[in-house]
């Protein structure tokens, strides 16, 4: 599965390409290759490198170790149809790398970063409740499970809408240049990433790669099933080119709206939830 | 709904307090391990402010002792969210979870910033108060169903668990772990020290996805 | 630094690209559990990965240091 | 049992509303961590209410976890308002100071303690220890106190392994942990009794 690993990395990066490209051309701009974040990471891989003197040193490094070793971790998850509890449990702790990237450097960029990130985990965290309505659903958290039951009785797409627009939500507020990616706002520099650069960097565009794949084959697999290799990859480059156009077209929110739209959406998923629970359940 | 976060692959049964590990307990186990050992091995940054309206900038040092104490309690906090990450009874995981509430409050008590402190009395008091429901729910699993392990509550024989008491526990989890939430307002993660801050946001963030298990299961 | 940075990343990827591969020829003849591949896998990859964009271009100690005029 | 539990747990909740409403409306923060141990004790009802031995057991981890927090946030207080120098002196009572009565008292406790022993035991000695305390003012040999605490704690716990791996000798294990308790319990209280502050007058 190794083999597949990089492939995913790089079909990730493949994706981020993309959608860059697609937001340049809606906002009629030539926009960079479709391969430029593959570029990129591989032109951050080969700058010489070191750590910050006002750094913490071990934590600076270390989480970028963390960074990829969760997201390959979801990978496996992902393929071998585990638990959609421990894939929605890392995105989480992602929150938790942007912080530690954001704060280990001493930088204040960084640590507004790092603080924006966890300031939005607060109302992402309750997206969970989307999960718990698939599980309502289906009976179960197992991704085989999910897909198994998807055959039997069709795409959950249709059966559970509003957990499908939750998740899209989910999806959007981890794209680059989305309404949602305050972390990365331009006033922070590069937000949490701005001190980590060379090897640190491309270890992070790794992550970010895996991420990306990670994220759109599991919310294909949750809401459309099994499908070919295929029509999996076309799949994740229709959702990523529906995300580009999301992003193009919206601005970037503040940090306070951004949390309050969020929260706004939990509040739905939660009424949603009770009434699947009241009507789903005998 | 049994099987949420996988099979349990391992179970402990130490007398009553039993300990069991799935794919999704021994995930969150392992990152709180993970982020533990980085709090031990790292030394604190050194937190750069720019000085308003000039070139000039600060570093913050955090002096030996102050580094010594906050490591101590993050350490604190790795093991009590690691315990609250295996545990499969109900009431050691509200205990587990009180804890990293106190080590979360002292992990940032010890930084003599009057701001950050007096983020930490409040939060403090929220975490005091979130006390009340968490052993409040552990107490009503215990009352209506007569068992506080998870293995027996997933098999599913047991009467169902009051809504009310899993309500309960998830406000007590909000309301211990709240950094995350609190962060909007809070001074907390301002302070430097960033391998002992983050554990703060790890734990709660580890608590909270564990409970989401927990009110799944019974 | 002298090149250590050089030796010891390049001996890290070269040992997480070892691990990664022999965990997975291993599993694929069914010698190893897959927990322990998946185990191996997740703690290699990044090490390797990381290990190996240090080494990439890491300073070998023989660098002529240009004046830049400061 | 099930009305008389409903009735009950309604009565709790109701106090520990009032306790949280007069939270809410409080503004000092000490007076809002007196409260809040109040609120505390609501907890602790809700638990006893389960009028089991596993209720016992339930709520002594809570009750120390409660007065951990407890301990850690009056300190943060402490510091938060800068109220490091206090000097602190015995109870300035002259009736109680020059009379022999508190040593008289004191003893009394100490040796119903010892005769109760085990946790209520030390309960009990703990208060003679710290009446006297007060009385008389101390000079502080605190470490002394500490250590003995320790280990008395480590022979508690000494007594619980016995208890599991050797089960024959559960005699000595029950003597061991009945006076380790005690000695344990006593050290402790009489230690939060008697640590007033920074320096002592």
């Amino acid at each position: 599965m190794i083999a597949e690993l990089v492939l995913a990395m790089l079909f990730g990066l493949l994706l981020l390409g993309i959608h860059r490209k697609v937001i340049a051309r809606i906002q009629r701009r030539p926009g960079p290759p479709v391969w430029q974040e593959i570029l990129h990471a591989a032109k951050f891989s080969f700058k010489t490198t070191w750590v910050p003197a006002t750094a913490s040193g071990a934590l600076f490094a270390g989480i970028v170790l963390v960074a990829v070793g969760i997201w390959t971790a979801a990978f496996f998850v992902m393929m071998t149809g585990g638990s959609l509890l421990i894939i929605f449990g890392i995105y989480m702790l992602h929150k938790i790398v942007e912080h530690a990237f954001g704060l280990s450097s001493g930088s204040p960029y960084g640590k507004f970063g790092g603080v924006r990130s966890v300031i939005s985990a607060a109302s992402e965290i309750p997206l969970f409740v989307s999960v718990a309505v698939i599980g309502l659903f289906t009976g179960s958290l197992e991704l085989t499970e999910i897909t198994a039951w998807e055959a039997v009785h069709g795409p959950l797409f249709f059966t559970a809408f509003p957990a499908v627009v939750a998740m899209y939500l989910v999806l959007l507020s981890k794209m680059p240049f989305g309404p949602f990616s305050i972390v990365e706002s331009k006033e922070l520099v590069s937000g949490y990433k701005t001190e980590h650069f060379g090897a640190w960097r491309a270890g992070l565009e790794v992550c970010n790669g895996l991420k990306t794949t990670v994220l759109l084959a599991t919310f294909l697999l949750v809401f459309a099933g099994q499908l070919p290799v295929l029509w999996m990859v076309i799949g994740m480059i229709l959702l990523t080119v529906s995300l580009s156009f999301a992003c193009a077209v919206t601005p970037m929110l503040s940090p306070f709206d951004s949390v309050t739209i969020q929260s706004l959406v939990t509040a739905l998923m939660l009424v949603y939830a009770g009434i699947v629970f009241t009507g789903v359940l005998p | 709904m049994g099987s949420l976060g996988g099979i349990p692959l391992y179970v402990l049964e130490f007398g009553d307090e039993l300990v069991y590990f799935s794919p999704y307990t021994i995930t969150l186990f392992l990152l709180a391990l993970t982020f533990t050992l980085l709090a031990i091995v790292s030394r604190p940054e050194r937190q750069v402010d720019v000085a308003f309206g000039g070139d000039a900038y600060t570093t913050k040092i955090i002096s030996v002792d102050e580094m010594r104490f906050r490591r101590f309690m993050a350490i604190a906090c790795g093991l009590a969210s690691m315990g609250a990450m295996v545990t499969g009874d109900v009431f050691n995981f509200t205990l587990f979870t009180a804890m990293v509430g106190i080590t979360n409050v002292g992990i940032v008590a010890a930084v003599k910033s009057p701001h950050v402190q007096d983020a930490a009395y409040q939060y403090g008091l929220v975490a005091l108060s979130a006390t009340v429901p968490l052993f409040g729910a552990a107490a009503l699993y215990a009352a209506a169903t007569g068992s506080l392990s998870m293995i027996e509550l997933a098999k599913g024989t047991l009467p169902a668990v009051p809504l009310v008491a899993k309500a309960l526990l998830v406000i007590g989890v909000v309301g211990e772990g709240m950094a995350p939430f609190y962060a909007a307002k809070a001074e907390m993660f301002r302070a430097p020290g960033a391998p002992y801050v983050i554990m703060c946001s790890l734990s709660s963030l580890l608590i909270f996805l564990r409970v989401a298990e927990v009110v799944m299961i019974g | 630094m002298t090149g250590r940075i050089k030796r010891v990343a390049g001996r890290l990827a070269a040992c997480g690209i070892v691990a990664c591969g022999a965990a997975a020829a291993l599993y694929l003849y069914g010698m190893l559990p897959f927990w322990a591949y998946a185990a191996v896998t997740v703690l290699g990859f990044p090490a390797a990965v990381v290990a190996l964009f240090l080494w990439w271009m890491a300073d070998e100690g023989k660098e002529d240091i240009p004046f830049i005029g400061y | 049992m099930w009305g008389e539990y409903s009735t009950g747990l309604l009565l709790v909740l109701v106090a520990a509303v009032i306790g949280f409403v007069a939270l809410a409306v409080e503004t000092d923060d000490l007076h809002r961590l007196l409260l809040l141990d109040l609120v505390e004790i609501a907890a602790l009802g809700i638990i006893a209410l389960l009028g089991s031995d596993l209720a016992e057991a339930l709520i002594l981890p809570g009750l120390t976890v409660g007065i951990a927090e407890l301990l850690a946030l009056s300190q943060i207080y402490v510091t938060k308002e800068n109220l490091k120098d206090r000097p602190v002196r015995g109870l300035n009572i002259e009736v109680i100071q020059k009379a022999d009565a508190p040593a008289v008292l004191s003893a009394f406790l100490v040796v119903y303690g010892l005769i109760l022993s085990g946790f209520t035991g030390g309960g009990v000695a703990a208060l003679g220890l710290v009446f006297f305390f007060a009385s008389r003012g101390y000079k502080e040999d605190l470490e002394m106190l500490e250590m003995a605490g320790g280990i008395s704690w480590a022979v508690w716990i000494l007594a619980f392994f016995v208890f599991m791996f050797l089960p024959q000798y559960w005699f000595i294990a029950l003597m061991c942990a009945g006076v380790g308790i005690l000695i344990k319990v006593m050290v402790k209280l009489s230690l939060s009794g008697t640590v007033w502050g920074e320096r002592h007058g």
